[in-house]
């Protein structure tokens, strides 16, 4: 690249942000791609299988993740956050701070020495807390780049890292950076949350043991995840014959400001009751919806063979409460199922709650930043739906993924690259 | 199946039968993966080889994997029309026949033999060809007892 | 570089896939075996062999036992073998000399139940994989320039915007629609959802700057007759179908965005028995006037009644059974529109998908304006009946438990997005494949939306699925970069698993030459006597010629005879104290 | 299959009318009404309907937006709502439901279908001054007796009569 201008920043390393990034490099443009955690990959790293083949997510992820961590045109900048933007399409300066990793990236060859010294346990945020981690970590055996972080929080300063790390790669000392960018576009892909179930508290979440939320089941079933893939309740570790789940939590919910549908909760949903089947075929499973929307390419042909080929049972009906049992651990849905009015008490071991999509935490203060809008629901305002479904407001920054509503995989894949078309036609000209 | 075959098989009750599958790499591979990403179950006595078309395939292949001991060959392919490359799977249909007679010839129950077409959405349909010939094969039992 | 005559020296790597694979199968044991077998150097199980650590592992073990062949037993080669070619290659070992094997969707996945018989199958086919990667042989990486221009099949909104992308990033673009009119569906309809313009707006500016453009040339009533050539030189026959005229071009990438056709739903719900029932399509093609017209006799329509999922969702019903997934929202919107110049408007239907940016506050909005829905059960649909002009419902409501009937001027149903009629043609034309729902296949359904299997073309907008039309901007916008990718390179990479005539064995008997379906075989009269000679630019590696030829003269690189049979015997044939389990 | 069973009766065909639901809508707090999904949690949340099957708040809202009018006004159900408010705290469409069925009842009781059972609730109020008349029992006097009131209460008949004449007059008649 002879001329700095052309360069795009990328914020978010999940799927969406990643597909951008290559989108881009593979044109021979320059990318900084920033991300938040220590390493990319979003949620998509978290899920165990995706809708509607059941490949494993981390099967087909992984060697994006290694692509990207290997392209000659993209700069991982993992663990930073954007700073302050200005500048206008085509010339924007962005600072970014890379936060204190405390191991140097360019040393660490990610053995896993360190951590196997650290005395310090903590829950893995990435396990969403069921599993643990050490003060000194990888959040998740694929990581990209795959570099140790200390956690400072949780460090307790005994330097037995410092002792067994070969390569000298720990630096307890270190500090936050700044860095600066010159970049001719920016792309938002700073994704999604998902809603905090415990704000329903009649579903019993952080009550009841075996009332756990969706990701939480994609890492119990996941085989690197906390029970190594084995479905058990979290009460006692005992198989559940009788699984439910309950959809539209935190979505389609004008009481609970979201009040759009998520997109993507009936097919994880339907996915994971098969997943269930899948790892115990003797097992009921039971999913509770209003209306099951199987919209995508092959999704509605999933859901009949969910329904067919599995039994997995379907009741439409919003749950209204979750009971525990005496002593059992159980849990029983009250549910009226519409379809014949009658009102059900269904007794299961396990309960899980489908929560619903949000907007990433600290979008509202990335979109004072770059100057974007926000729609009433916190996303990103794109421009027009038809005339430019990946531009905001402000010339030179695109958004894809799910920063600018709720997406499923292929369709944030789709943007990503998209979002990448328009970025180029910028760097191309040197500067709108 | 003669008696005089029965005994030469010592270990009956242990036998599998053993089936070939040459599967073209854009239909039926296909097929086979997302009877796999299904999880549709099957008999597990078909190994498969992936050729890029079944119109690579000669009546040799066929032959000589019976000829080995393989107690029964499945070819699949795409649908006539929806060949990757174009027409291969035609040429595979007309060859068949052909490759019928040259078994019978040999004293080999052409029933050991399978041409179907499967899809890449259509696992359902893979699986059940692999379930019908290993059916079928069990049947007519090993193939030792026919070549002459 | 590995020399094929160098004695072979295998790597096995057993991947666990988590617990994908080794939940099923006992890779420790399948490892061991490999381990044993003729020509293996290495063998190993490692949890995740995708991962940087079994890639790393692969490259080490190359360097440090000296591997020139590496057999992966991981997941389906469909998924990852462009990954461990990739990785192999950066230890030097060329790419044709990497097998995989599937263990996972062809093993732990569909057997299950069965982890000893599992076990055993996985044991033989690893067996049979070492036997073949012995016999692979060294093929050159050959690379060819690509040809900066893209041709854009479907002028629709989806062509339109993908044409005008990768124009105004600065390549060629020839831009080809069937009909005299570029614009597609959306053009036909008078108004859209989910913003506020008729089509024409919409389309209407797109169409103006993909005029002016001068990177852009349009081509009308135009189709395209001939495809041929490979990824970055494809040659392209367009004839204008008025004139006749042909006209070959040169290009380096095709984007197919040929979209849909709304399902006429002959059949269903007495379409065709009164002019009175239409398809939303239809609707949204009427006139937009004060008050909506009866097409029967020019009455006013006072009470209207659309019906959902026509021709969508119905199981087992090939090309049918799909989601059309742009009905739901398209029906409360139109429900909504229309219900200010109508008495009564109900929407008949089954669930309701209103799933996009805003689709619920349609839904929300047309119930607040007195729009009634009612949902129908899955295995009782409406009756229709139509007699003396007028149409008569029956359905029973299962929420409000009710037999239902009404009488509308006019019945909307709310059919099918279905691929186009000439989809079959266009299918063949650039070797795509179609999955259940009639649409094309995407390279992979998650992570390459907008890629083929036909290296070098793309597909955007509802060529790939039922879509509505924000989402096909975005796909084409994606397609464009994707085509723009390659162009920006401008050299890619080809196959080299192409046909190779033995000159000293070919008879001369030009079967393969009338065998090869893409005229890549000729022959050589330069050669005496002449003999068949490949064009191996145009040879997309099928192999039909191979199994034709009688003298056995062909040799299909990467898939010869003997890389083929030896996976066979390997598994018939093992020699005792080998094989994998208690086959014989 | 609640379908089959319902086909089994002889079929009372009804043609939906969004009349009814409009009517509801004017009264006071009525205009909740559109808002209904027919999503369950109203039905699954109600003290009542795990009481009884009849009473299904979800199906009634239904009934009310395809138009069933005399169904439901001549039916005692609007009537049974505690007006506990459950059902609207967890509605995730923010449907009113007891203000709705209030607003039925209004129509209702001008129309004159009051079920008997209510009618019998006011007249009773009206004859006695209080609702439970019968529970004044020897036990009551003797409390009253032992906490120093005097064991037979008083009735004020003037007030009785004046209030029925200003709320009651012409809704108790029939």
């Amino acid at each position: 690249m002879t001329e700095k201008k052309q360069a795009a920043l990328i914020v978010g390393g999940g799927v969406a942000g990643m597909q951008a990034a290559l989108d881009i490099a593979s044109q021979g443009f320059k990318v900084y791609l920033v991300e938040r955690t220590p390493s990319i990959g979003g949620r998509m790293a978290q899920i165990d299988k995706t809708f509607p083949t059941l490949d494993c997510s981390a099967c087909i992820l992984t060697p994006k993740l290694s692509e990207v961590a290997h392209h000659k045109n993209i700069t991982l900048l993992t663990y930073s956050e954007v700073g302050t933007v200005t500048g206008k399409s085509g010339d924007f300066r962005v600072r970014v701070r890379r936060k204190a990793r405390f191991v140097k990236e360019d040393l660490c060859a990610g053995c896993g020495d360190c951590a196997a010294e650290c005395p310090v346990e903590i829950p893995n945020e990435f396990d969403m807390n069921l599993g643990f981690r050490k003060a000194i970590y990888v959040g998740f055996p694929q990581a990209t780049p795959n570099v140790y972080t200390v956690d400072k929080e949780n460090c307790i300063d005994c330097g037995r890292c410092l002792k067994v790390c070969q390569r000298n790669a720990i630096d307890l000392e270190m500090k936050d950076k700044t860095m600066d960018l010159h970049v001719g576009a920016i792309i938002v892909a700073t994704g999604f949350e998902l809603f905090d179930v415990s704000q329903y508290p009649r579903l019993g979440y952080g009550h009841y043991a075996n009332v756990i939320h969706a990701m939480e089941f994609e890492r119990i079933i996941n085989a690197a995840g906390p029970t190594h893939g084995h479905l058990v309740r979290l009460s006692d570790g005992k198989k559940p014959h009788s699984i439910g789940f309950i959809q539209c939590v935190g979505a389609r919910d004008v009481q609970k400001g979201v009040p759009y549908c998520s997109r993507v909760c009936c097919m994880y949903s339907i996915k994971n009751a098969v997943m269930a089947l899948e790892h115990y075929p003797d097992a009921e499973v039971w999913v509770y919806y209003a209306d099951i929307r199987a919209f995508g390419k092959g999704f509605e042909e999933f859901y009949e063979m969910a329904k067919k080929r599995f039994g997995v049972k379907f009741v439409r009906g919003r749950v209204a409460e979750v009971m525990e049992g005496k002593n059992t651990g159980n849990l029983v849905v009250k549910v009226e199922d519409t379809e014949s009015s009658k009102v059900r008490l269904i007794e299961h071991d396990m309960v899980v709650i489908s929560p619903g999509v949000i907007p990433s935490e600290g979008m509202h203060t990335m979109a004072t930043k770059m100057g974007i809008e926000q729609t009433d629901d916190g996303y990103v305002q794109i421009d027009h739906s038809f005339f430019g479904p990946i531009l905001t407001k402000v010339p030179g920054v695109f958004v894809c993924g799910c920063a600018d509503g709720p997406k499923d995989i292929p369709d944030s894949v789709s943007a990503g690259s998209a979002a990448a078309m328009k970025a180029t036609i910028i760097l191309s000209k040197g500067g709108v | 199946m003669n008696t005089e075959v029965s005994t030469s098989m010592k270990t009956e009750k242990e036998w599998e039968p053993r089936i070939i599958a040459y599967c073209c790499n854009w239909c039926s591979y296909a097929g086979a993966d997302l009877a796999g990403t299904s999880r549709i179950q099957y008999p597990t006595n078909a190994r498969i080889v992936r050729v890029n078309c079944t119109g690579r395939l000669s009546p040799e292949f066929v032959l000589a994997a019976l000829n080995m001991g393989a107690d029964g060959v499945l070819v699949s392919g795409c649908h006539p029309g929806d060949c990757h490359y174009t027409s291969g799977n035609l040429k595979a249909r007309a060859r068949w026949a052909l490759m019928e007679t040259a078994i019978e010839q040999a004293g080999v129950d052409p029933r050991r033999v399978r041409l179907q077409w499967a899809s890449a959405s259509e696992a359902q349909i893979f699986a059940d060809g692999v379930k019908a010939i290993v059916e079928q094969v069990r049947e007519l039992g090993p193939i030792r007892s026919e070549w002459k | 570089m590995s020399d094929a005559k160098e004695e072979p020296r295998i790597g096995v790597f057993v991947c666990h896939c988590g617990h994908n694979i080794a939940g099923t199968v006992n890779v420790a044991a399948v490892a061991e075996m490999a381990r044993h077998l003729p020509h293996v150097a290495f063998a190993t199980d490692e949890m995740f062999m995708c991962s940087d650590a079994g890639q790393t592992l692969i490259k080490e073990k190359i360097k440090e036992l000296n591997l020139n062949r590496v057999v992966v037993a991981s997941c389906s080669p469909r998924m990852h073998e462009p990954t461990f070619r990739r990785v192999v290659e950066e230890a030097d070992v060329n790419r044709y000399l990497f097998d995989q094997v599937n263990l996972r969707e062809h093993v732990s996945w569909c057997h299950s139940r069965e982890p000893e018989k599992a076990t055993e199958k996985a044991k033989d086919l690893v067996r049979m994989s070492v036997a073949r990667a012995a016999k692979l042989e060294y093929l050159p990486i050959k690379s060819v320039d690509v040809i900066p221009k893209t041709l854009v099949v479907g002028g629709g909104i989806a062509g339109l915007r993908a044409s005008l992308d990768i124009a105004e990033r600065g390549f060629d673009v020839i831009l080809v629609e069937k009909d005299s009119q570029l614009g597609g569906n959306v053009a036909k309809w008078t108004h859209l959802f989910p913003s506020d313009e008729s089509g024409a707006q919409v389309i209407g500016p797109l169409i103006h700057d993909v005029k002016k453009h001068k990177r852009i040339k349009i081509l009308v009533n135009s189709k395209v007759s001939e495809f041929d050539g490979y990824i970055g030189n494809f040659g392209v026959t367009i004839k204008n179908q008025s004139t006749g005229k042909a006209h070959r071009y040169e290009v380096g990438t095709v984007i197919v965005s040929t979209g849909f056709e709304p399902f006429k739903p002959v059949g269903y719900y007495g379409y065709g028995t009164s002019p009175d029932i239409v398809t939303l399509a239809e609707l949204q093609e009427m006139e937009p006037g004060k008050q909506l017209l009866k097409s029967s006799d020019g009455k006013p329509v006072k009470k209207i009644v659309f019906i959902g999922c026509v021709g969508s969702r119905e199981p087992g019903k090939k090309g049918h059974e799909h989601c059309s997934r742009h009905c739901c929202s398209a029906t409360a919107k139109a429900a909504g529109d229309l219900r200010d110049r109508v008495d009564e408007a109900l929407v008949l239907y089954q669930d309701i998908r209103t799933y996009g940016k805003g689709h619920e506050e349609f839904h929300r909005l047309a119930r607040q304006k007195h729009v009634i829905y009612s949902k129908f059960p899955q295995d009782g649909h409406p009756e229709v009946e139509v007699k003396n002009g007028k149409i008569k419902l029956r359905w029973f409501d299962v929420l409000g438990g009710v037999e239902l009937q009404f009488e509308p001027d006019l019945l909307v149903l709310a059919s099918a997005m279905i691929p186009p009629v000439d989809m079959d043609e266009t299918a063949k034309m650039f070797s795509l494949t179609r999955s259940g729902d009639g649409f094309f296949n995407p390279e992979h359904i998650k992570l390459a939306p907008l890629t083929t299997h036909t290296a070098g073309v793309m597909i955007a907008g509802a060529a790939q699925a039922a879509k509505n039309a924000s989402e096909s901007v975005i796909d084409a916008s994606g397609a464009a970069a994707k085509a723009v990718g390659l162009m920006a390179q401008g050299k890619v990479e080809i196959e080299s698993t192409v046909s190779h005539v033995l000159p000293d064995i070919c008879s001369s008997c030009h079967t393969c030459v009338t065998a090869c379906p893409y005229g890549a075989i000729a022959m050589d009269e330069e050669h005496d006597p002449p003999v068949a000679i490949v064009t191996e630019a145009k040879c997309k590696g099928c192999g039909t010629c191979a199994a034709a030829c009688p003298s056995s003269a062909i040799v299909m690189y990467h898939s010869t005879d003997e890389q083929i049979l030896t996976m066979v015997e390997a598994y018939l044939c093992a020699t005792p104290g080998l094989q994998g389990g208690g086959s014989v | 299959m609640s379908h089959d069973e319902v086909k089994q009766q002889p079929p009372i065909n009804h043609a939906p009318s969004s009349n009814f639901a409009k009517e509801v809508e004017q009264e006071f707090y009525g205009d909740g009404i559109m808002k209904c999904i027919q999503c369950g949690m109203c039905t699954a949340s109600c003290m009542v309907a795990s009481m009884t099957e009849r009473y299904r708040p979800r199906m009634l809202i239904q009934k009310i937006l395809l138009g069933k009018r005399e169904e439901v006004l001549s039916s005692e159900l609007p009537w049974l709502c505690m007006t506990c408010r459950l059902c609207e705290e967890r509605c995730q469409e923010d449907v009113n439901l007891s203000e709705i069925f209030h607003a039925v009842r209004e129509i209702a009781a001008r129309e004159g279908y009051i079920p008997q059972v209510f009618r019998n609730t006011i007249n009773k109020v009206l004859e006695d001054g209080w609702l439970l008349n019968d529970a004044y029992t020897d036990f009551v006097e003797d409390d009253r007796s032992d906490l120093g009131l005097d064991p037979k209460l008083s009735w004020n008949n003037d007030f009785v009569k004046k209030i029925k004449k200003r709320y009651f007059e012409g809704v108790t008649k029939k």
